[in-house]
């Protein structure tokens, strides 16, 4: 490389370096458009693999028959849900096939007839850490089963299950919208998801001190007034969050 | 055949010689690699920690090296905010170590976690009562302040600088340094700090708990105080090393000499606090939890003589030969200081990590001693082989010593790297 | 870390902590992209490429 | 405008750039922890409904009750039966056990036939027919020969239903060689026998006693009904009633006990009767039961003062002289003392004269049958089944002397003699047996002296083992017909090894067999069928489990609801309570110590087996998780680790952890010291159960097995194993 | 401090004398809680053993020489106000006291592995999973979903079987309860345990039988009142709520005792 000086040199060198500059640019602005495309289109398309249902569940059907939810997704003798019904349930009615449906007819003959229980995929199922009291939820703040698991209860045909290829959980728990947003409740089933509503339903202390003189007189005259009974005590229960303690919700 | 990449009117050994060199370190880091890709796959089962020193030799490590960087930003500080104008030729060679010991530092630390995927929960889920929170925060922060400084050295090679873009972004984050230095200035005295608070805090193992003031025990200012006071040290240790291996001197002996005092005077009163927090945890903290003076030491491996050593031999006698004229001018009594030096704030930070997990605490339990395993040591090791290679290169191929030039201004016209055109020493000093 | 996290509590610890942390954070962004900004135009102003 | 490299790098710098403000980093970030948090290879335990199903744990004699947590079908967790009369909610680590037994890779998957050569682990998958096959053709074959004597069943099971189901069949069949492994029972039972006059199971009503002392009975480690005992001892300690333990070594029994009296091992018996010697010198025995009730009273007593005075017996016992007078007043003076025997868990006989002695030390205080004492229960009775009809074949058979001599000769109040039996065999004495069925035990693990087992089973033509686990014995096998494990079949136990009531607990399925077996009893019914003949007759039932249903018709509909009924008994009264020729308790016994095997000279020290109480040593092996609470004071590694007292391992030159070589006469293994202040200097404690040489990496190779290192040493008043240790050297490895 | 009716604060009294160091508890604890099993667990230092029963010898020589079992599960200190020393060391907030239960709670999904906690805690009551939990083909089945299975690079410990909590709580709610009763919360020790050693229940319940027995101090940080009770490391500060009694005075002088850690020999099991 030369550096000798020479001022011709240098002025061509200058407009070069001036249309150096704007095709650097534009290569930048291509690099960035590039990626926008990859990040918010395609990925999200491979993150996800959709996987059918072994065959097609009536839900709004099942409620005309049976009446409501707990029918078949019952609370059992010890407080325990039972949640997605076992095969021996639905032999209760099904031990032969009823109607004429083709998924009727998948059902009795591939699983009631060889005893096989089926390999629903649950779009609920959250990771193993979580305890979730269906008894907490349903009974004793008596929520809507709509609250977390939508319209499920009145859909005619399952909605195809989309497994996050890394994690293995259904896209139901991170949510459809891939930025993130949610318009409601039960469009998202995270961690986070769960605390915004624990605040709202058990009232989050986090700005309270609970700790020292201040923090006594909170417990002791703040938070009977302000919480229901049964939440009194876990009304900030965490020392570290001043939330919900952990365990609340983790096992 | 690299020569081009020089800095200007130095010179440097032939390449051959230079790639044998990196090859022989290149060996010992690629054990290293291996040995942390085992940790990394199979677990830290390959360790030889266990549930009684879930903390060990790397925790050392981590707080060994971070306490040598001190250098950087101590350094940093004289030169930046207390305007110890002296010190610019040796900052870009402190600034280099400071890059080595932090980035080695993080690289221990992601070895060191059961679960590297998840390491960033630290920063996300923070907890910020914890004093590990704070060291990750500072930690990893003041690892970026300390790449924005590296940075423009690396701008400067001669060919990157002769890029328009590269030369001007170095020229201004050379203008505005000082608010970066003095930004992790900040940093530093914080996370320097609460390494220390780490094992301070625990008032559940009496060896380590301090009592201090507010949240932060005494533990957190002795920290920085000894970062800042060995640090230099450290430079200072690895500079004479250098300059033995390139037979060159690098740094005029007046820096050298200002850098050693301010460091010698900052060892003893660090010691001299140390001495009275020691005395005060022993006769005052541990007492009133029912341990006695002896009990700390009554083991055959961790004795009394841990103390004696960093303290005496690691301690006051460094910093009365700094702090003395003539100590620091003689070449060898210099090295002797810096080297026991390093080795003095070396031993504090293993005391405050292994011994505080050998000693027993509960009535019925018996003193736990460990050794490591070849995995630990050799990915312990790693740093320092890649920190030779980072030395050598950028020794190669940046201007890391601005007086090395004038320093070494040879006698005779000595025959200059071809494709180089003949600069006087003056412009290209001017020019950088 | 951010406000809007689990673990967020708006007290004293957090203030002090997170206060000091992102105001460096801020200095160094800040004091970055001032460099490079410069950087670029003085580079399209043609400074820096050749030294006379 | 051409794409060079500054182009290149500034795409690429704005497509970092971009990307930065997609999910993509954000959420793979994410979705990679989240990955980490649920590793494909972390297993996830399926949720379902949670039930609990109550049945009887028949892990060994003790008869506890257990719920048995289940998800589904599966089995999770065994948790003790609260309101049990055994363990009212409390269980031991080896109950605990049962879901690791249920699920363990070890289980025998169906029926199994030796190929290749004995023990060496080749087998064959054969048809449950075929199996049966195999065993009634040599079944009929040594009828037809007209030996049914040669075919021996070597049975652990309890006094159940399943027993009287052997012992019916060896009668039809024509054998007398139904051997049972012998228990410290068998020897206390001698004693009752020579004592009362008949034969009786033997009680002790502990909860009601007020002074206890135990002749080295593990009374913590499992000795009688291990949960039932701790809770006895835990009753004590709030009832101040204090136990005092006699042994040479610190066990857990010791630690627990209000005073640990080391004793030199052996000398037991001198210890009981230099106890009764003060009592019957300062004439605090019970007078009124000593006049009215017994017999042979002078004779013994004589006996006694002339014998046993403190000082000499100071000498044999290495207990205080001033100390023996001490403890004997305050037993006597307790008023319902009460003195119990059997090493251990009491899992090897012992000396008949300890047991007399014992037995007499409770009369002389009038704790014969009396609250607080020690009861002399009937027997098994109960079961009313048609008689059987013999055959000649059978008759024959059953006229030949079992092959351990039992029953005859100078051993005629004998039951069984599982020594002399193995000994017998391997001996090759005359008419010895050719086939041989194991049920409920492991001989080749189990039996002092390994080798002589394993020369017996060598001689043998048939070796069938019914276990649900590959074990040693069944490793040796020629043919392994699998038994359903506890958790998957019917039986009955008849809990209350030194119970003072009956316990008669019931054992359900509680979850369809996990492998193709077959219980037992369905076997034994098949194969009595393919005998045919009187011996098909005297088996009518289609099932086991109608057998049973029959067999305890009156208490089933509560035996299947509660789980368990309680039978009151009470002690005879005292004119019908001795069936002896005086109709009284007959005072008798004396002292011959019983001889230990091996030269001084050249093994100058003693070897003594101990049961630890976090290793199983019969033929219910450790689990993975009680083998983890096993201290690194006993296992080290592979190693076992021996107790020896700091002065005899420094004379010796080792230290805390080092490695040594243990010989005694019978063999010699690599071991670990333990250096103990706990035990007698001279001895050398190793415990019972580890070694094993079946089963899995979680057990197998761990320590030593003692039996390889220690033999049976014959009881001449009773013929029973009366070994209580082995000469044995220490030298550094 | 006081706080409202509500809360509770689970605890433990271990009666040292009844304890016969018969490993029941321990085989318990795993077979509840899912804990892994090695082929070697003869290291102590590396075996994960939620309750843990030391030996304890009085470190006389033969024949006074006598042992004592001491049952070590996690004390779930209260510290100062819900400070334990492990709480507030977790720089990830995986580690929580809850002033509900006063249960110092573990989730293993948000612990990174740093083990900070563990060198904080002087009970040894935190373990790490060194290796990927394996079990043997087929005995996965055993595995209780109460519990979440630990996956390897995280930090343990016991949670006072806080699942059965959760359990007892959603029978509670079903049949129209609010509190839990004594005996449908009791740990898988307390009630394994064949010598009732282990007393599990509410502290701040004063009919429960384990307040009965410690008679906790507010005023003492909660040292116990009646002479007989005590705990271990009270001294540091750690105001744990596992209490122990015993009459032995040997055993109480040596617990008591602070530097003690040379003469007597413990044996981890």
């Amino acid at each position: 490389m030369s550096t000798k000086d020479d001022p011709g040199h240098a002025v061509s060198d200058d407009a070069a370096d001036k249309k150096g500059g704007a095709t650097i640019l534009l290569f930048f602005i291509l690099g960035v458009a590039a990626s926008l495309v990859i990040g918010w289109g395609v990925f999200p398309r491979l993150l996800y693999s959709t996987k059918p249902q072994p065959f097609n569940f009536n839900h709004a059907l099942h409620n005309e028959e049976v009446g409501d939810c707990e029918s078949c997704h019952f609370f059992r003798e010890d407080g325990t849900f039972s949640g997605v019904p076992t095969l021996a349930q639905c032999t209760d009615c099904h031990e032969d096939v009823m109607g004429e449906s083709e998924d009727e007819t998948i059902f009795v003959e591939q699983y009631v007839w060889k005893e096989r229980e089926v390999p629903w995929h649950v779009y609920s199922r959250q990771p193993d850490c979580v305890f979730f009291s269906h008894a907490a939820h349903v009974i004793k703040a008596k929520m809507a089963c709509e609250t977390c698991h939508g319209d499920i209860g009145t859909s005619t045909r399952l909605k195809p299950y989309q497994e996050n290829r890394i994690t293995g959980y259904s896209r139901d728990i991170w949510g459809y919208s891939i930025a993130g947003f949610k318009t409601h409740t039960y469009d998202r089933m995270k961690m986070d998801d769960c605390a915004e509503c624990h605040e709202q339903a058990v009232g989050s202390v986090d700005q309270a001190p609970l700790t020292g003189v201040v923090g006594r007189h909170f417990r002791q005259e703040v938070v009977p007034a302000i919480y229901p009974p049964d939440r009194q005590a876990a009304a900030g229960s965490s020392v570290q969050t001043q939330r919900d303690a952990c365990f609340v919700c983790h096992k | 055949m690299d020569s081009a990449l020089f800095p200007k009117g130095v010179k440097r050994c032939p390449t051959w010689q230079f790639l044998l060199w990196i090859g022989a370190v290149g060996i010992v880091l690629l054990w290293g690699v291996y040995a942390m890709l085992l940790c990394w796959l199979k677990g830290l089962n390959q360790t030889n920690m266990n549930d009684y020193y879930g903390f060990a030799l790397w925790i050392w490590a981590d707080l060994a090296v971070i306490a040598l960087g001190g250098g950087a930003f101590f350094t940093g500080f004289l030169r930046y905010l207390v305007g110890k104008d002296e010190l610019k030729n040796i900052i870009n060679f402190a600034v280099l170590i400071g890059f080595i010991c932090y980035s080695s530092a993080l690289l221990i630390l992601a070895i060191d976690i059961g679960q590297p995927l998840r390491g960033w929960f630290i920063f996300w889920h923070a907890n910020v009562h914890s004093m590990l929170t704070e060291v990750a925060f500072c930690l990893t922060c003041y690892f970026g302040v300390l790449t924005i400084e590296y940075l423009p050295l690396i701008l400067e090679n001669r060919q990157i600088d002769k890029v328009p873009f590269f030369h001007n972004l170095s020229h201004n984050m050379h203008e505005i340094m000082a608010v970066f230095a003095a930004t992790g200035a900040f940093l530093s005295f914080f996370h320097q700090g609460s390494l220390g608070g780490v094992a301070g805090v625990l008032f559940g193992r009496p060896f380590a708990f301090r009592e201090g003031i507010f949240i932060w025990p005494w533990t957190f200012f002795l920290f920085t105080w000894s970062a800042a006071a060995f640090g230099p040290c450290f430079t200072i240790f690895l500079l004479k090393i250098t300059e033995k291996i390139t037979g060159k001197k690098l740094v005029r002996d007046s820096t050298v000499w200002l850098l050693a005092k301010i460091s010698g005077w900052m060892i003893l009163t660090y010691i001299i606090a140390k001495t009275i927090d020691t005395i005060y945890w022993l006769t005052v903290t541990a007492p009133s939890a029912g341990y006695g003076v002896g009990f700390f030491y009554d083991n055959w491996f961790y004795n009394i003589g841990w103390l004696v050593a960093e303290i005496v031999v690691g301690g006051f006698i460094p910093a009365l030969i700094l702090i003395t004229k003539k100590g620091r001018q003689n070449p060898t009594a210099l090295f002797v200081a810096v080297l026991l030096g390093v080795i003095g704030v070396s031993i504090n930070r293993w005391v405050m990590v292994l011994q505080v997990m050998a000693v027993p605490v509960m009535p019925f339990d018996t003193w736990a001693l460990y050794y490591p395993s070849w995995q630990e040591v050799a990915t312990t090791i790693l740093p320092v082989a890649y920190g030779i290679i980072l030395v050598s290169l950028s020794y190669r191929y940046l201007p890391v010593f601005p007086n090395e030039v004038e320093l070494n201004a040879a006698p005779e016209p000595e025959p200059l790297p071809e494709a180089d055109e003949d600069v006087p020493a003056e412009a290209a000093a001017a020019q950088a | 870390m951010f406000p809007f996290g689990f673990e967020w509590i708006w007290d004293m610890s957090h203030l002090v902590f997170m206060g000091g942390l992102w105001y460096a954070l801020t200095i160094i962004g800040l004091g970055m992209t001032y460099c490079v900004i410069r950087a670029v135009v003085d580079t399209l102003q043609g400074k820096g490429a050749h030294h006379h | 405008m051409k794409l060079d490299r500054r182009s290149f790098l500034s795409f690429v710098i704005g497509g970092a750039a971009g990307t930065a403000v997609t999910p993509l980093p954000w959420k793979l970030m994410d979705d990679v922890s989240i990955w980490s948090q649920m590793w494909p290879w972390t297993p996830v335990p399926p949720d379902g409904a949670y039930t609990y199903a109550r049945s009887t744990c028949t892990l060994c004699p003790g008869g506890c009750g257990i719920a048995v947590r289940k998800v589904d079908q599966r089995v999770v967790k065994i948790e003790g039966l609260a309101g049990h009369p055994v363990n009212d909610g409390g269980i031991c680590p080896l109950g605990l056990g049962g879901p690791q037994m249920l699920y363990s890779p070890t289980r025998v998957t169906g029926p199994l036939k030796r190929v290749g050569p004995r023990g060496e682990g080749k087998w064959a998958k054969i048809s449950w027919n075929e199996a049966l096959a195999e065993v009634a053709d040599k079944l009929t074959q040594l009828r037809d020969d007209g030996h049914p004597e040669q075919l021996a069943i070597f049975s652990g099971a309890g006094q159940g239903t399943f027993s009287a189901l052997l012992e019916r069949f060896m009668t039809v069949y024509g054998s007398p060689n139904l051997v049972r492994p012998a228990t410290f029972e068998d020897a206390y039972g001698m004693a009752v026998y020579r004592m009362h006059g008949q034969q009786a199971v033997v009680g002790f009503d502990l909860e009601n006693a007020n002074f206890v002392i135990s002749f080295g009975s593990g009374v913590i480690e499992g000795w009688g009904s291990p949960v039932r005992m701790i809770r006895a001892k835990s009753l004590w300690k709030d009832r101040k009633v204090p136990l005092v333990q006699v042994e040479p070594r610190l066990s857990n029994t010791a630690a627990k006990a209000d005073r640990w009296l080391p004793i030199r091992p052996g000398t037991e018996a001198a210890l009981a009767l230099g106890l009764a010697h003060v009592i019957l010198a300062e004439g605090l025995y019970d007078r009124n039961f000593v006049e009215y009730y017994s017999n042979g009273f002078e004779a013994w007593r004589k006996m006694v003062l002339d014998g046993f005075a403190p000082d000499k017996v100071a000498e044999i016992t290495g207990v205080s002289r001033d100390y023996i007078i001490v403890l004997a007043r305050d037993f006597a003076k307790a008023g319902a003392g009460v003195a119990i025997c059997g090493r251990g868990r009491g899992t090897t006989p012992g000396s008949l004269e300890e047991a007399m002695a014992v037995h007499a030390l409770n009369a002389l205080v009038g704790a014969i049958n009396r609250k607080g004492g020690v009861w002399a229960l009937p027997g098994n009775e109960g079961i009313r089944w048609p008689e059987v009809e013999i055959d000649e074949t059978a008759a024959n058979g059953l006229q030949r002397p079992r092959l351990d001599g039992a029953g005859s000769g100078d051993l005629v109040d004998a039951g069984s003699l599982p020594n002399r039996f193995f000994s017998a065999q391997a001996e090759g004495k005359a008419d010895p047996v050719k086939a041989l069925l194991v049920f409920e035990a492991n001989p080749l693990f189990t039996q002092p002296g390994t080798e002589t087992v394993k020369k017996a089973l060598d001689r043998l033509d048939l070796l069938v083992s019914f276990s649900s686990l590959m074990d040693e014995t069944a490793a040796y096998a020629d043919l392994i017909l699998p038994n359903h494990l506890y958790l998957e079949r019917y039986d009955d136990v008849v809990a209350g090894t030194g119970l003072a009531a009956k316990v008669i607990g019931l054992t359900q399925p509680v979850v369809a067999p996990r492998c193709n077996t077959r219980h037992a009893g369905d076997v034994v019914l098949a194969l009595a069928g393919a005998v045919g003949g009187p011996v098909a007759d005297a088996f009518a039932w289609e099932s086991f489990q109608a057998c049973l249903e029959e067999t305890l018709a009156d208490d089933w509909d509560a035996l299947s609801e509660a789980g368990y009924v309680v039978r009151k008994i009470q002690p005879a009264y005292w004119f019908e309570a001795f069936s002896t020729a005086s109709g009284k308790f007959e005072f008798a016994g004396g002292y011959r110590p019983v001889p230990i095997e091996g030269d001084k000279g050249a093994f100058p020290l003693v070897l003594i087996p101990y049961d630890g109480m976090r290793i199983a040593a019969g033929p219910v092996a450790n689990t993975p998780f009680m083998t983890k609470t096993v201290g690194d004071d006993v296992l080290k590694r592979q190693d076992v680790l021996v107790e020896v007292n700091p002065k005899t391992a420094g004379a010796l030159g080792l230290g805390e952890g080092q490695a040594a070589r243990l010989s005694t006469p019978r063999g010699q293994a690599r071991v670990r010291i333990h250096l103990s202040e706990g035990i007698m200097p001279g001895l050398v404690a190793m415990p019972r159960g580890l070694g094993h040489t079946a089963y899995d990496d979680y057990l197998a190779g761990k320590g030593v097995n003692v039996n390889t290192l220690i033999g049976p040493v014959e009881d001449p008043a009773s013929g029973l194993d009366a070994a209580w240790g082995i000469q044995a050297k220490l030298a550094k490895a | 401090m006081e706080m409202n009716a509500k809360q509770h604060k689970y605890g433990m009294v271990i009666d040292l004398d009844k304890c016969t160091g018969c490993g029941a508890c321990m085989v318990a604890c795993m077979s509840e809680n899912n804990v892994p099993f090695k082929k070697d667990e003869s290291n102590k230092r590396d075996s994960i053993t939620w309750m843990r029963v030391y030996k304890i010898s009085n470190g006389k020589p033969y024949p006074d020489a006598d042992v004592c079992y001491l049952p070590r599960p996690c004390m779930h200190c209260e510290g100062h106000d819900g400070h334990s020393p492990c709480v507030s060391v977790c720089p990830a907030t995986a580690t929580d006291y809850s002033r509900e239960t006063g249960v110092v709670s573990q989730i293993y999904t948000r612990c990174f592995g740093c083990r900070y906690c563990m060198a904080a805690c002087p009970y040894h009551a935190r373990y790490f999973n060194w290796w990927d939990p394996v079990w043997p083909d087929g005995m996965e089945k055993t595995l209780s979903p109460n519990v979440s299975p630990r996956m390897r690079g995280v930090v343990e410990k016991c949670s006072f079987c806080f699942h059965r909590y959760q359990l007892a709580r959603e029978k509670a709610i079903y049949e129209g309860r609010d509190e839990v009763a004594e005996d449908e919360y009791q740990t898988a020790c307390a009630q394994a345990c064949p010598a009732g050693a282990i007393v599990f229940g509410d502290l701040n319940n004063p009919d429960h039988q384990v307040t009965r027995i410690v008679e906790p101090d507010p005023h003492h940080h909660f040292t116990g009142h009646s002479k007989k009770a005590f705990r271990l490391l009270e001294q540091l500060g750690t105001n744990p709520k596992v209490y122990y009694t015993t009459e032995r005075q040997w055993v109480r002088k040596i617990l008591g005792q602070y530097n003690f850690g040379s003469q007597a020999a413990a044996h981890g099991a």
